[in-house]
């Protein structure tokens, strides 16, 4: 009797956290099918939200205290405790109490949009990260290309804060940055590509996926081109979110404060959370496509015998472990990009361009050629995966017996009635019963 | 216009609850006629902004919204490419009305309401023929049962590489459908390569004499002269970046 | 030691060196050292080169057949012969041995019979080509005599080729011609020609040996031509000066007439005998082994007739040529049945005389190049111009090789010769000899004077052979080539000094260039056949009075030819007096013209040696050593078979009677020529002194008294004048007519047709001008105007154009909704 | 205001019904693609501004691109309706990559124009008219 009631009760459990995806509110059939979704989309908005925001008051407070400890200062001691780390929140509440000023001449509506174009654009990019297997907001079969996308999007907002702002610290700020991300972006979409074609695959969840297993299945060690473009890709992706040295969007020693001069208050705040969002996911990016995203260095859910398929509750931890791991690398980066920062001297724009054109660009397209061939000649990387079964070591659409067929297998899910388009690929995709490609590959 | 659609919006969404049971919504097609919604708007918005910049800011609203529909369409690459090269392309046509027309003279050249009248109505002539020959074919009405694919963003880069690995749609000969498409790929590249050179070339900067535009621009004042030199500093960034 | 095989080796080799020079000089004669003067030691080399070979020839004949004194009479000829015969018979055997050569014309099979066989060998190197019975090919046909010219030719071309090296040095740097006078009254100026000129010399050789080896008459007539080049290119070297390309293409242009009859006896030969070797040769036969098919002189004289002259049958069957096709269709069906007829029947015919006529013109043909070459009466006018090349070419061409060839020829072709061609040649050359020894009388130009002694005594040769005395001529043909050649060398040196040809400008030149005058003096005494009598004399003596007997025994053989003597004998006196008047003149005395005196110097050693080897030998050319060696004997052992015997033959000029040769020996005709000869020279030598030497008769005077005979002679008989008004005029006039017919008649038709087309062409213009282009015009126009009108329609407003596009699509949609509805509906 | 929004909501009931309740085919986006391009039509016909006109054509290509991608989409196929499958993708995806280069070089131009004429009012490029 007692024992049948834990018994229900352990199932519960495990049914509301093994589907932490939130899918669960479909499961409860008496809801219905639009506020299930509607549910769905707003909480997995929220969690991301304050995945940002969160990290955004982290993020500041650790600058500060790491550019003072460069700086060989202090920095804030003081604020809750002895190591000022409700600085941050004290800030955040000053600038929701501040007045939001808007300069005489501008653009009214644009100047009021602007700000939140910029964030929209680095929020919608973490739609599409996944934080863990099926940790993710919407799995698209093209993530990384959409993130760069979206993320490229973010410049929107300063340039017509930029403009919206009629002063011409703005305008500066605005048309040196403008310059500055659309020319980075070609590198940097070509390091991006070369994890891509490792992993024959834009999925980031499959990408990540593919280096599972020791440290040395990670990219970043696949082979030495890859090595060499991951620090590349690290240069574009500082100088694509405007960071020092690339700052020259907001140079305050030459234009006041760049594209935000004249912002304030809670604008001025939504600028800083993009910029610190984007940073964030450049971080975590790197971390998806070169150091084996959510796979620690030592396949520690694999030694414990925790694979998929057992169940629900140890998938949940696995993946809670995982997304641990994701969380930690990107904040290394990010703190990898404060140090830099508070480092470097800024270049001149000249410098920039010659930078991205004279050695990002040729640097990154050797670099493609070379793990393209190398890919070729042998593939499965310098060292074979330790831990992984034979049958994972798999190489985009070099695997399989007859090659292309076997790619597409990676990606054909069994075709599925759909009656009259009620169910789309959103759907589809946000419902996590259904198994992942991968996991179908690598189990047959 | 938009006093207008801040009337109209509460009558639709009255309307919908008024008409529409919740029990029978479609998701899909609540967030098709979302972004159907802001595409057409803001493309109209597009039309109707006197300001090049929010003209350009509405467009790319209208385009990323466009790349929404991709997504729901299942065209995810090409959703994808939409929002990267577009917005990009885009992007650069607002910088180019920033700073070629955020002088007084320029902010808005106004169009006499002859001209709007007469656009107005071969615009509606043609939108008129267009929307019934939209209609016009029964079976682009309603979907039907089909057996659906995940989509993939794999089959079109093969196909670019000339191999078909998708399996042909309903109802085409198999040999009508499956040609690759590695020529006009190639085709395409070299295109574009040729396109950022005389781009390039085009826009380089002249070393004669001070333009008559310097001049015009000397006796203007204001953020004019900076946006201007913003430009000069950074043409050729940006005319690449209009050719990714 | 085998001649047979020897002897083609060696002269072959002396015969191509000459042409190995040609060939370098050619090529590389430019580049051969400073302005090509190595080309000089080119040639002289390839030409030492053959006459070493050609003296190891000789050398090798003297061996094989040793000369010794001819006995006169047929014992000793038999004895002779039989040796001859012997040592044919061992060559003959040798060579079918090897294959590479053919024996003599002597079969042998007539072993001892009474006529002599010359010792002779023959074969062929090369075929060129062989169809039907033509057989053209290199062959050789050699025996005393070819050995003998080989030695002589060499010999002399040699001494030429040294004098040469010296005496065109001018051309070793550029040149001003004083001779030519450009437009502008300047006078030419050219870079040398040094090694041009060794070039056509060393063909020149090639060429004359050529002739002297070759073993059939097309061979013959090759080289024959090749001469004639050689003679144009050397006459006309100075081709800047009118009188030099004059002279070149007189030269020519005179030897092509005499080559034209050549060719009619060389057609002559061929349709009747079907062959020109002049040997035996032997054809490979379908079966393999040899044939033996007869050459023209074993067709002439064949040895069942005791070699004596008959018509050979070919020509008889050719000339009765109607009975013969009879016959053969008689004896259709049995062709052999038909031979046999035709053979049994010839002797008839021949007895009819049949085919005599075909003879005498193959002969006269065959003489009628000789006439060319050898400047004989008709033809003779091109050699005294030929005086414009460079006198050691004058030499070569004038003693030795050009002129000789002719001589020659009749000579080695003598055996086919019919009495009536012998006396047409006698009194051609007797002719030849008495017009040239008169003109040679008044001339003035040192080497006139020469040409014209060389034309007489070519004269004397073509006589000597005429009157059968076959070894006379060639004896003499020998002699002369050495004191000729010396004496245009000494001229040569003399024109060196004085820089002029006039005579009247030299005089007293003995004192400044003796060993001039010396050898020259040699050269004069031998041509004048200078010696005491019965006892010794220089090379001319012996030569002369050969041919003065043979002269006489022949008119006292014909009564009616006996004018053929007296003109031997009045040119014998002729030829001292023009002779030493030329040496007095230019010697002797006291300078005429100090001017000329003053510079004249005696020559380089260069030039004075080979004045002296060819003086001693013009000196020792005519004697026979005791023991019989000497060249008389040497040529003896080639004498032609069957004319060692007196014949008598009739036929055209009635009954002609050639003497034998060594009847000429007898003790009566002996002396009575020596006797003349020396008296006439004497007499001519006398007069020469008292006219030029002494004084005692003033060369004016008689000049004056015998006015018309002296402008007579003067103008050499106005042959010239003669030639031009019969030949020249008339071609000119023919030429004039064409060329008025042409300028008359066809250009005015032809004008006419243009004229007719551009009035055609016109009209046709204005068609077009007014038609054609006034429609296209109009059409232009139109759819200017057309442009004018739509331009308005181009605002340059480009939202127009928008308007204008949108408007046309709704307008084609609406169109084709109410067009296709149906097809739309689905 | 109210009365306007009711009836206004009335009259738009069976159109909205329909939209709502009926599933998303070809035809709906269709009418996306024509409303884009007729507005891009009337931009480039009424913009003075060159910038006006390019963002016109982007609109237009656009407009066109909604159609390519409906009609190859897997899930709005008709009833035996032929549908261009990947093809349409791959067309819409070049139509992408070449007004990104018609941008580029359009972009080019307007800047020589400027530097000519100091303006970009397209009114005043009839230097050539007829």
């Amino acid at each position: 009797m007692a024992d049948l009631l834990i018994n229900q009760l352990i199932n519960v459990v495990n049914k509301l956290i093994g589907r932490v995806g939130l899918s669960w509110l479909l499961r409860v059939p008496e809801l219905p099918d639009w506020l299930a979704w509607s549910v769905t989309a707003v909480v997995t908005a929220v969690l991301i939200l304050n995945v940002i925001a969160g990290g955004a008051l982290v993020f500041i407070w650790a600058e500060r205290k790491i550019a003072a400890r460069i700086q060989d200062r202090l920095g804030p001691t003081r604020t809750g405790g002895r190591f000022g780390w409700l600085q941050s929140l004290a800030d955040g509440i000053k600038l929701l109490a501040k007045e939001d000023l808007m300069p005489e001449g501008a653009d009214g509506m644009l100047f009021k949009l602007a700000p939140y174009v910029s964030f929209c654009a680095s929020f919608c990019a973490f739609i599409a990260l996944p934080f863990a297997f099926d940790f993710v907001g919407q799995r698209l079969n093209v993530g990384v290309f959409f993130v760069v996308a979206v993320l490229g999007l973010e410049v929107f907002g300063v340039i017509l804060a930029g403009y919206a702002s009629a002063s011409k610290w703005s305008l500066f700020g605005a048309m040196r940055e403008a310059a500055q991300v659309v020319s980075y972006e070609v590198p940097l979409g070509m390091c991006v590509v070369v994890p891509v074609m490792l992993s024959g695959s834009m999925d980031l969840v499959t990408i990540a996926e593919k280096q599972s297993g020791w440290i040395s299945n990670w990219y970043l060690f696949h082979d030495p081109f890859t090595f060499v473009i991951f620090w590349v890709y690290v240069t574009c992706a500082v100088a694509s979110v405007n960071r020092a040295p690339f700052d020259l969007a907001e140079a305050e020693s030459e234009l006041v404060a760049g594209f935000h001069t004249e912002y304030s208050g809670l604008r001025w705040s939504f600028f800083f959370m993009a910029e610190y969002g984007s940073m964030f996911l450049v971080s975590a990016l790197a971390a998806l496509l070169f150091l084996g995203g959510w796979n620690g260095p030592i396949p520690l859910a694999t030694l414990l015998g925790l694979s998929e398929g057992t169940g629900d509750t140890a998938n949940y931890f696995v993946r809670l472990i995982g997304c641990g791991n994701l969380i930690l690398k990107s904040t290394l980066g990010v703190l990898l990009m404060m140090w830099v920062r508070w480092t470097l001297p800024r270049l001149r724009i000249d410098q920039v361009m010659t930078t991205c054109l004279k050695y990002c660009t040729p640097i990154a397209a050797a670099m493609f050629a070379g793990a393209m061939l190398w890919q070729l000649a042998f593939p499965g990387g310098v060292v074979r995966g330790l831990s992984r079964p034979a049958g994972e070591i798999r190489e985009g659409w070099l695997e399989g017996p007859g090659g292309i067929s076997a790619g597409r297998g990676l990606f054909e899910a069994k075709p599925r009635v759909v009656p009259n388009g009620s169910e789309t690929p959103v759907g589809q995709k946000v419902n996590p019963t259904v198994e992942s490609p991968v996991i179908v590959k690598v189990g047959s | 216009m938009m006093s207008s659609g801040v009337i109209l919006l509460p009558g639709l969404v009255a309307a919908v609850a008024t008409a529409v049971p919740l029990a029978v919504v479609n998701w899909h097609s609540v967030l098709f006629l979302l972004f159907a919604a802001v595409a057409c708007a803001c493309a109209v918005a597009v039309v109707l902004a006197d300001n090049v910049v929010r003209m350009a800011f509405y467009l790319v609203l209208s385009l990323a919204s466009t790349a929404g529909l991709f997504f729901l369409a299942g065209a995810e690459f090409v959703g994808a490419m939409q929002l990267m090269i577009y917005v990009g392309g885009t992007l650069v046509l607002l910088v180019f009305g920033v700073m070629l027309t955020a002088q007084a003279p320029f902010v808005a050249i106004k169009t006499s309401a002859g001209d709007r009248v007469l656009a107005g109505m071969v615009g509606a002539a043609l939108l008129a023929v267009l929307l019934q020959a939209a209609f016009r074919v029964e079976s682009w009405r309603r979907p039907a049962m089909a057996a659906v694919a995940a989509p993939a963003a794999t089959p079109i880069g093969m196909a670019l590489l000339g191999v078909r690995v998708d399996e042909p749609a309903a109802g085409v000969p198999a040999a009508a459908v499956r040609s690759g498409y590695l020529l006009p790929f190639e085709i395409v590249s070299v295109h574009l390569l040729v396109v950022l050179v005389g781009a390039a070339y085009l826009a380089r900067a002249k070393r004669r004499r001070t333009p008559r535009s310097i001049d015009v621009a000397a006796s203007s004042v204001g953020p004019v002269v900076t946006a201007r030199e913003a430009a000069r500093s950074s043409a050729s960034a940006l005319v690449s970046g209009g050719g990714r | 030691m085998d001649p047979a095989s020897q002897l083609p080796t060696l002269l072959g080799l002396a015969w191509l060196a000459p042409l190995v020079s040609f060939v370098a000089i050619l090529f590389f004669g430019p580049r051969m050292g400073h302005h090509g003067r190595n080309a000089a030691w080119v040639a002289t080399a390839a030409i030492v080169t053959s006459l070493l070979l050609s003296l190891a020839a000789f050398g090798i004949w003297l061996a094989a057949h040793p000369v010794t004194a001819v006995a006169h009479g047929s014992h000793a000829a038999e004895v002779d012969g039989h040796a001859a015969d012997t040592h044919a018979a061992e060559a003959a055997r040798v060579d079918h041995g090897d294959h590479d050569g053919h024996a003599s014309p002597s079969d042998h099979h007539d072993g001892h019979h009474a006529a002599t066989v010359p010792a002779a060998y023959a074969g062929d190197w090369y075929t060129l080509y062989e169809g039907g019975s033509l057989r053209l090919s290199i062959g050789w046909y050699i025996d005393a005599l070819t050995v003998l010219m080989f030695v002589v030719v060499t010999f002399i071309a040699t001494c030429i080729h040294i004098y040469a090296s010296g005496y065109m040095h001018d051309e070793l740097h550029d040149v001003t011609d004083h001779e030519v006078h450009l437009a502008d009254g300047s006078h030419l100026h050219r870079p040398g020609r040094f090694p041009r000129f060794f070039q056509a010399l060393s063909l020149f050789c090639f060429s004359m040996l050529g002739i002297v080896i070759a073993g059939n008459l097309a061979m013959v007539f090759i080289f024959w031509e090749l001469v004639g080049i050689c003679s144009w290119f050397l006459i006309g070297f100075y081709f800047e000066r009118k009188s030099a390309s004059t002279a070149a293409n007189k030269a020519f242009i005179v030897n092509r007439v005499g080559d034209f009859g050549m060719l009619i006896g060389l057609m002559a030969l061929w349709g009747a005998l079907g062959t020109l070797h002049f040997a035996d040769s032997t054809a490979a036969g379908v079966d393999g082994h040899a044939a033996v098919q007869p050459g023209l002189f074993s067709l002439v004289r064949p040895a069942e007739s005791g070699h004596a002259l008959q018509v050979p049958d070919g020509m008889v069957k050719f000339a009765n040529a109607s009975e013969v096709g009879r016959i053969t269709t008689e004896y259709a069906g049995r062709p052999a049945d038909g031979a046999a007829e035709v053979a049994a029947r010839v002797r008839d015919w021949r007895a009819q005389g049949y085919g005599r006529w075909l003879l005498f013109i193959a002969g006269v043909g065959i003489f009628c190049g000789c006439v060319g070459k050898s400047a004989q009466f008709p033809l003779f006018v091109w050699l005294p111009d030929a005086m414009e090349g460079p006198t050691p070419v004058s030499a070569l061409v004038h003693s030795a090789t050009m002129v000789a060839a002719g001589v020659y020829l009749v000579g080695r072709f003598y055996p086919v010769l019919t009495p009536d061609v012998l006396l047409v040649i006698a009194v051609i050359g007797g002719i030849t000899l008495f017009i040239a020894a008169t003109i040679a009388l008044v001339a003035n130009d040192i080497k006139r004077v020469l040409a014209y002694s060389t034309v007489s005594q070519l004269g004397y040769m073509m006589l000597a052979l005429g009157v059968g005395g076959w070894s006379a001529g060639l004896f003499h043909l020998v002699t002369h080539a050495f004191f000729k050649s010396l004496l245009f060398l000494c001229s040569g040196s003399v024109i060196h000094a004085c820089h002029t040809n006039d005579m009247r400008k030299m005089g007293g030149l003995a004192r400044v260039m003796p060993w001039t005058a010396g050898t020259m003096l040699v050269g004069c005494l031998a041509i004048i056949g200078a010696g005491i009598p019965f006892v010794i004399g220089l090379s001319g003596y012996y030569s002369k009075d050969a041919i003065l007997a043979q002269a006489l025994s022949y008119s006292q053989a014909n009564p009616s030819w006996s004018i053929l003597y007296y003109a031997v004998a009045g040119g014998a006196f002729l030829t001292a007096f023009y002779m030493f008047r030329l040496w007095f003149m230019t010697f002797a005395g006291t300078p005429r013209d100090h001017h000329v005196a003053d510079h004249a110097h005696e020559s380089p050693n260069v030039m004075v040696a080979p004045l002296v080897a060819l003086a001693v030998l013009a000196i020792v050319a005519g004697w026979t050593l005791p023991g019989g060696f000497g060249l008389a004997n040497l040529l003896e052992q080639a004498r032609p078979i069957g004319t060692e015997a007196t014949t008598s033959d009739t036929f055209l000029f009635g009954t002609l009677t050639v003497p034998a040769e060594h009847l000429s020996h007898e003790g009566a005709i002996h002396v009575t020529a020596t006797l003349t000869a020396f008296t006439t020279a004497a007499a001519g030598v006398l007069l020469a002194a008292a006219m030029y030497l002494w004084r005692i008769i003033s060369p004016a005077t008689v000049a004056a008294v015998f006015r018309p005979l002296y402008s007579f002679l003067a103008n050499r008989w106005y042959f010239d004048e003669l030639y031009n008004a019969i030949f020249v005029r008339p071609v000119f006039a023919v030429a004039s007519l064409a060329s008025g017919t042409d300028r008359g008649v066809i250009d005015r038709f032809i004008e006419g047709v243009a004229w007719s087309a551009r009035q055609l062409a016109g009209f046709d213009a204005w068609i077009d001008r007014t038609l054609v282009d006034g429609l296209v015009n109009a059409t232009a126009s139109a759819t200017w105007h057309a442009g004018l009108e739509l331009k308005k329609l181009q605002t340059g407003r480009l939202r127009q154009y928008v308007m204008f596009i949108v408007v046309g699509t709704v307008a084609l949609f609406v169109l084709a909704s109410m067009l296709f509805r149906a097809a739309l509906a689905g | 205001m109210n009365t306007l929004a009711t009836g206004l909501s009335f009259a738009a009931t069976p159109l909205v019904a329909g939209l709502f309740d009926a599933p998303v085919g070809v035809a709906h986006y269709l009418v996306v693609g024509a409303i884009l391009f007729t507005s891009g039509v009337v931009c480039m016909a009424l913009k003075r501004n060159a910038l006006g006109v390019l963002m016109g054509i982007e609109l237009v290509l656009n407009g066109a691109n909604v159609n390519f991608v409906a009609f190859s989409s897997p899930y709005l196929r008709g009833e035996g309706a032929a549908s261009l499958g990947l093809d349409g993708q791959l067309i819409a995806l070049f139509v992408i990559l070449l007004a990104a280069a018609e941008a580029a070089v359009a972009l080019a131009i307007t800047l020589n124009f400027y530097n000519n004429h100091a303006t970009v009012d397209i009114d005043r490029a009839d230097d050539l008219k007829g």
